[in-house]
């Protein structure tokens, strides 16, 4: 059987990954890419922990639903936005985008 | 009637003490007070103020009969007070010269500086005895009780005396003094206020006697060279006001040796006439004055026949000055003199001399203004009766005074006084009545001395120097730089610190949500490393 | 049970280097397709678990849905200034500390720890979930049921359509 | 009872919402602080016939709960130094509103919150309420020099708030250290008296002292108060030098003194020095000063350097010394101010150099000012002569040489003192008038002199009769049994 430790450690290195990107790419559609890998580790997570320590509870598992449910929405507006800027501004270069107002 | 109430022991009262002393004092005062009031009348009318100027002379009169009739050193150093802030404003009566302005600050600020020393001593004196009380302070036995600290406290009693009586060097301001109207000058410059240390040593004489006689002879040598530093100064003054204000600065010194000398009555009697002769002197000058609109000798001359009534009284208050019998300088001059004479022969010396002295610049000036050639455009006429009736009454006084208190006259010493005297007024007579060469000669012979006479041997210029240079210049220019630079610089320093460090950190909450990201992670795995190691 | 080894494995290898790929790649529309990847693998690891549901929502969701999304978006957006995207090298290198020290501390710390039951295959292994187990757990009002959240999430949903329809509409 | 005082100006304040009409902001305003006037007598009044009838050392007292789990209360009581307190407060305030007669709606709003936080600190027996108002006091300072003051006005205020603020950081550190290291179940004064153990006394003395004296303007921490005054609007000078700085004094006495006694004495030695310094210091600093308010500020340096060396001597006599000094103070520097706003108002200058011969154009004015002069001068028969001597007089029952020494330096500031008024009145009052534009401005109005007589006849009240103040003074002292 599969260690439970070698799930996390999968989840954990796709989660860095996704810091990594948040952290140093410049498109702001990379960035989001980037939470996406973020949030799909976690709901990994949760799953993994569901499934290996309380197999009797469904809590981790509907925790990811929801989780995949939040991330569709949270993808969804912030593609707007993106859009949005990128008629504002021209592209979507996070350094243009220091500041709330223009 | 208790007034403040310091501590279970200390308290000032407020009262009313009546001895010969202050009776003496209280007639003076009233006397003087009413002769300045009545000759006001004449003298300021049409002046701007005049209702202000008796006000003030009726604040100044009141302070001076509360500081006579104190109970206790504080309630004199209250009235003490009053009588210098109303001195003040009486000599900066005439607020929109500079010149009476400068005065009247110099004034209160040397006068406040002496007072300094007395409230000192006033402290260390009271928490040695625990009483203000001059009735237990000079009771016999309450002197004892004071201990070492005496001396220090009497001393700086002393400096107060010395400053409200222009003893030397706190001389300085009675003779700029003068620039305040004239009756003032007669009042509170002459007769009253000027006095009011000697009648301050008068009054606490048995604590000097019993508990710090090495003040009094502090007191002497302080007395006996003021009145020979002021006799000279006075000789080549060419004010009248001037001339009269040196004339009572050495002959309040007069008093002080005589004090020193443990001669309380000679003091207090010479304060008596003096205060009189020289009220004479200073309301004839204001007469003088008032008919030549100057101050200046050279501006006089002659005036004998114009000013006739004042003529008289003012020769009258000469020869009184000058210790000629049957005037009451004499009398009271000689007492002093039999005291120095019995103390000291040195300060003996030193006082027949300023009797020549003083007798020779009273005449230098009385001839100089009545005699001698003159020149006017307009002659000048007689005062009007409400300022001549105060100047023949007080010279009416001054001729009587002196039998007021029988007093033995040592004949021999009093001749050699009267000797001097006349000697003086013979010289000023050769030299001044009538035109001659002889001054001009021999302030040439003594060039630099009469120089340094004539600007007051520089003591003011020494005080200037002191007050400007250093503190103005050493301290509070300092202190002022110090704070605007140093402690404000310091607070400054501090705000400014902040808003750097914060300038410093400002980009780490830049608005950029990447590098909140980094630091967000970053801290997030420290804690966890240091849960982990530490659990 | 071999198998089931070998699937996990290939899948972890599929998820590590396609993430990597998939931040690091220049060009959007590849970065989207191995985010593809990722998700596809991540289903498969739902499906390892036992999580039938879980991993076929995650497809239509995720794959289906939110990457079309990426790809609207991505066209949408699309510039020339985007392949040449520079690269902030002090960025990067906080980036790399960030992550090298993130998976260290992790996988020391996941190492370390000892799970409870955390190698117990008798558990992990066979039972599925019934649908019907999780239709009623999510609509269900007692303990360990969801109703609230469900309806939580229906409403945010619905904000977030408004909110985009207003935030992307023109002025 | 109490709590009148405090109501009275919050609801002036209130009052002032209804229009922004001038007249109508002025007749709430001067009807409000009348209202106040009347209510402080009224409390002195009630005090007086308490005290005869009593010997607590806190009258007319009231406790209520407040917060519970943190033992706050509301807790209000007066002694005879604090009803003196809330009489200045009530008589400033009010002539302070004469001074401010043509400012607008808003600034009285503030005005009257400042007035609550003064009242309610003089009022408070409980630390935490005290500290509360005193904050409350603090606050409104801030607006009122930097919206309505003059020349280097947000620089001033900014500098002032944030010193002060930095003193009652202080102060909440030695406010938590008295109530958390005297095991009490209660912040109220009355209850903590000698329960502070001698150990933490040691550190939280001089939180508690310096907190309140930068208030007070203790060397080194004064430099607030040059620039704050000379920014700040008339009236808000008059209230600031006369009352709130009294907060510090007061707070140094009520907190510092009365409840750590023990670290007092240990300690004095160290803020003598300092305030030894403040008083000298300030003397000559104001001599060289040419900006009118600049030398009442250094002026009010010494003099309130001089409230703290009082309360430093830890005696009888010095303390009531200490609190007429307060009074004096108080009076005097809102006299100063008020006229320095008349002439400030005329000329449009307040530096000595361009004004002269005012005396001749403003006589009334011009005589105020040589009276509060005098007053700032110590002359027998004005406040500050009765002030000065008692303190004096109880700094030299110490005999060691130290208290000695500083006692006759600190005495030498009377006679700068009169070298710096003197000097002001010489320049500005006396002499030929030097702007030919000077000579038609007009006297002060009748507003401008209310308020000028009636800080005058206070002045003269307390110089002519001290006995009553220094009684009710004394009294107080030696109910708290502290010496």
């Amino acid at each position: 059987m599969i260690p439970m430790s070698h799930y996390l450690i999968v989840s954990s290195i796709m989660f860095f990954v996704g810091v990594y990107g948040f952290i140093a790419r410049k498109n702001l559609l990379a960035v989001l890419i980037s939470i996406e890998l973020i949030l799909n580790s976690v709901e990994i997570n949760f799953s993994v922990f569901n499934r290996y320590l309380y197999p009797d509870h469904l809590e981790g598992m509907f925790f990811s639903l929801f989780g995949i449910a939040i991330s569709a929405a949270e993808t969804a507006v912030a593609i707007a936005i993106i859009i949005n800027i990128y008629r504002v501004a021209g592209n979507i270069d996070v350094r243009h985008i220091d500041k709330l107002k223009h | 009637m208790e007034w403040l109430r310091f501590n279970d022991t200390l308290h000032i009262d407020l009262g009313i003490l009546l001895d010969p002393l202050s009776v003496m004092m209280l007639t003076v005062v009233g006397v003087v007070a009413l002769m300045v009031v009545v000759f006001s009348i004449g003298y300021m009318k049409g002046e701007r103020g005049f209702g202000r100027y008796f006000g003030l002379l009726g604040l100044f009169v009141f302070s001076m009969l509360g500081l006579v009739v104190a109970t206790n050193i504080f309630q004199m150093y209250i009235f003490w007070e009053l009588v210098g802030a109303s001195s003040y404003l009486l000599i900066g009566f005439y607020y929109t010269r500079p010149a009476a302005v400068k005065a009247s600050q110099k004034a209160f600020i040397v006068t406040r500086f002496a007072d300094l020393g007395f409230l000192i001593g006033i402290l260390i004196l009271s928490s040695y005895t625990g009483t203000f009380d001059f009735a237990a302070l000079t009771a016999d036995n309450a002197a004892i009780a004071v201990g070492p600290q005496a001396n220090w406290a009497m001393a700086l009693i002393f400096m107060g005396a010395a400053g409200k009586s222009a003893m030397f060097p706190l001389h300085i301001w009675l003779p700029d003094a003068m620039e305040g109207p004239t009756p003032v000058s007669a009042l509170i410059h002459a007769a009253t206020m000027v006095v009011a240390g000697v009648y301050l040593i008068a009054r606490m004489f048995p604590v000097f006697q019993f508990a710090a006689p090495d003040v009094l002879v502090l007191i002497t040598y302080v007395g006996a060279f003021t009145a020979l530093f002021a006799a000279v100064i006075a000789i080549t003054q060419t004010d009248i006001k001037r001339v009269l204000a040196f004339s009572t600065i050495s002959q309040i010194a007069y008093m002080m040796v005589a004090l020193g000398v443990a001669d309380v009555a000679a003091s207090t009697f010479h304060l008596f006439t003096h205060a009189f002769f020289k009220a004479l002197l200073f309301l004839g000058a204001g007469a003088v004055i008032h008919a030549v609109h100057s101050n200046e000798m050279s501006r006089m001359g002659g005036l004998r026949k114009f000013m006739p009534i004042t003529h008289i009284t003012f020769l009258i208050a000469c020869l009184s000055i000058s210790g000629i019998p049957p005037f009451s300088g004499f009398f009271s001059k000689d007492e002093i003199l039999v005291a120095a004479f019995h103390h000291n022969p040195v300060v003996f010396g030193v006082l027949l001399l300023v009797a020549g002295l003083t007798a020779f610049y009273m005449f230098r000036l009385y001839f100089r203004i009545f005699w001698g050639a003159h020149h006017y455009d307009r002659p000048p006429h007689e005062a009007p009766p409400i300022m001549t009736i105060p100047l023949i009454v007080l010279a009416v006084l001054t001729c009587v005074t002196g039998f007021v208190v029988p007093v033995h006259i040592d004949w021999a010493i009093a001749s050699a006084g009267v000797v001097a005297a006349v000697i003086g007024i013979v010289v000023a007579w050769r030299f001044y009545a009538k035109p001659s060469d002889a001054p001009a000669r021999l302030a040439a012979r003594w060039a630099g001395f009469g120089q340094a006479a004539s600007h007051r041997f520089y003591i003011d210029e020494a005080w200037l120097w002191v007050t400007r240079r250093i503190i103005f210049g050493g301290i509070s220019r300092p202190v002022a730089w110090f704070d605007r630079h140093i402690v404000d610089g310091a607070m400054n320093a501090i705000g400014s610190g902040t808003v750097r460090v914060s300038e410093t950190i400002e980009p780490v909450q830049g608005g950029k949500v990447q590098s909140y990201a980094i630091l967000f992670v970053l801290s997030v795995l420290l804690i966890t490393l240091l849960v982990f190691v530490l659990c | 049970m071999i198998g089931t080894l070998i699937v996990f494995y290939i899948l972890a290898a599929v998820i590590v280097v396609s993430s990597v790929l998939a931040v690091t790649s220049r060009r959007m529309l590849r970065a989207a397709t191995f985010l593809l990847l990722v998700l596809i693998s991540t289903a498969g690891l739902y499906l390892l678990l036992n999580y039938h549901f879980l991993a076929v929502v995650q497809l239509s969701v995720y794959a289906g849905g939110i990457l079309i999304l990426f790809i609207f978006a991505i066209l949408l957006t699309s510039s020339r200034g985007d392949r040449t995207e520079a690269h902030d090298r002090q960025r990067m290198v906080w980036g790399i500390v960030t992550v090298v020290a993130g998976i260290g501390i992790t996988t020391w710390v996941t190492l370390k720890h000892k799970f409870l039951y955390s190698d117990n295959p008798t558990i992990a292994g066979d039972q599925q979930i019934p649908v019907s187990r999780i239709g009623h757990a999510l609509m269900g009002t007692d303990k360990y049921e969801y109703l609230l959240s469900f309806e939580a999430l229906s409403i945010l949903l619905l904000a977030c359509m408004l909110g985009g329809i207003l935030i992307a509409r023109k002025r | 009872m109490l709590t009148v005082l405090v109501l009275i100006p919050l609801l002036t304040m209130l009052a002032l919402f209804i229009s922004r009409d001038q007249r109508f902001v002025r007749t709430v305003v001067v009807a409000g602080f009348g209202a106040l006037l009347v209510a402080s007598v009224v409390v002195a009044v009630k005090f007086l016939v308490a005290r005869a009838l009593s010997t607590d050392a806190m009258l007319l007292a009231q406790d209520f709960v407040w917060y519970a789990p943190l033992n706050i209360h509301y807790a209000v009581g007066v002694d005879g130094i604090s009803v003196l307190m809330i009489l200045l407060s009530a008589v400033v305030a009010l002539t302070g509103v004469f001074s401010a007669w043509s400012m607008e709606r808003d600034f009285f709003v503030w005005y009257c919150l400042l007035a609550v936080g003064v009242f309610g600190y003089f009022i408070s027996l409980d630390l935490f309420t005290m500290f509360l108002f005193y904050e409350v006091a603090l606050i409104p300072m801030f607006l009122l020099i930097g919206v309505w003051g003059t020349g280097k006005k947000e620089y001033a205020a900014m500098k002032l708030t944030l010193m002060l603020m930095g003193g009652s950081a202080l102060l909440l550190t030695g406010i938590l250290g008295i109530y958390f290291t005297s095991g009490a179940t209660s912040m109220n004064i009355t209850h903590l008296v000698g329960t502070i153990p001698m150990a933490h006394q040691y550190w939280i003395f001089p939180l508690v002292f310096v907190g309140f004296g930068v208030l007070g303007a203790l060397f080194p921490f004064h430099t607030w108060s040059p620039d704050g005054h000379a920014a700040a609007p008339t009236s808000v000078s008059m209230l600031h030098a006369g009352v709130l700085m009294k907060l510090g004094g007061y707070g140094c006495f009520r907190v510092a003194i009365s409840l750590m006694p023990a670290a007092a004495h240990e300690l004095s030695w160290i803020f003598l020095i300092l305030t030894g310094i403040s008083v000298v210091y300030g003397a000559y600093g104001a001599v060289v000063q040419t900006d009118l308010k600049y030398i009442n500020a250094y002026s009010s340096v010494s003099h309130c350097g001089l409230v703290l060396f009082a309360i430093l001597m830890l005696n009888t006599t010095a303390m009531t010394g200490a609190v007429m000094q307060m009074l004096s103070h108080g009076l005097m520097t809102a006299l100063f101010f008020s006229l320095i706003g008349v002439f400030y108002s005329r000329t449009h200058t307040r530096d000595i150099r361009q004004m002269g011969g005012l005396m001749r154009v403003m006589p009334f004015a011009s005589v105020c000012y040589v009276i509060a002069g005098f007053a700032s001068l110590g002359l027998p028969g004005l406040s500050g002569f009765v002030a000065e001597m008692t303190i004096f007089v109880g700094s030299w029952e110490h005999t060691d040489l130290l208290r000695r020494i500083l006692t006759i330096v600190a005495t030498t500031s009377i006679v700068v003192t009169a070298v710096y008024i003197l000097r002001t009145v010489g320049k500005i009052l006396y002499g030929p008038v030097l702007d030919p534009g000077h000579l038609e401005l007009s006297d002060a109005r009748w507003y401008e002199r209310v308020s000028a007589v009636v800080l005058i006849a206070c002045i003269v009240l307390i110089g002519v009769w001290p006995s009553g103040v220094g009684h009710i003074i004394s009294e107080s002292l030696k109910n708290l049994n502290i010496f």
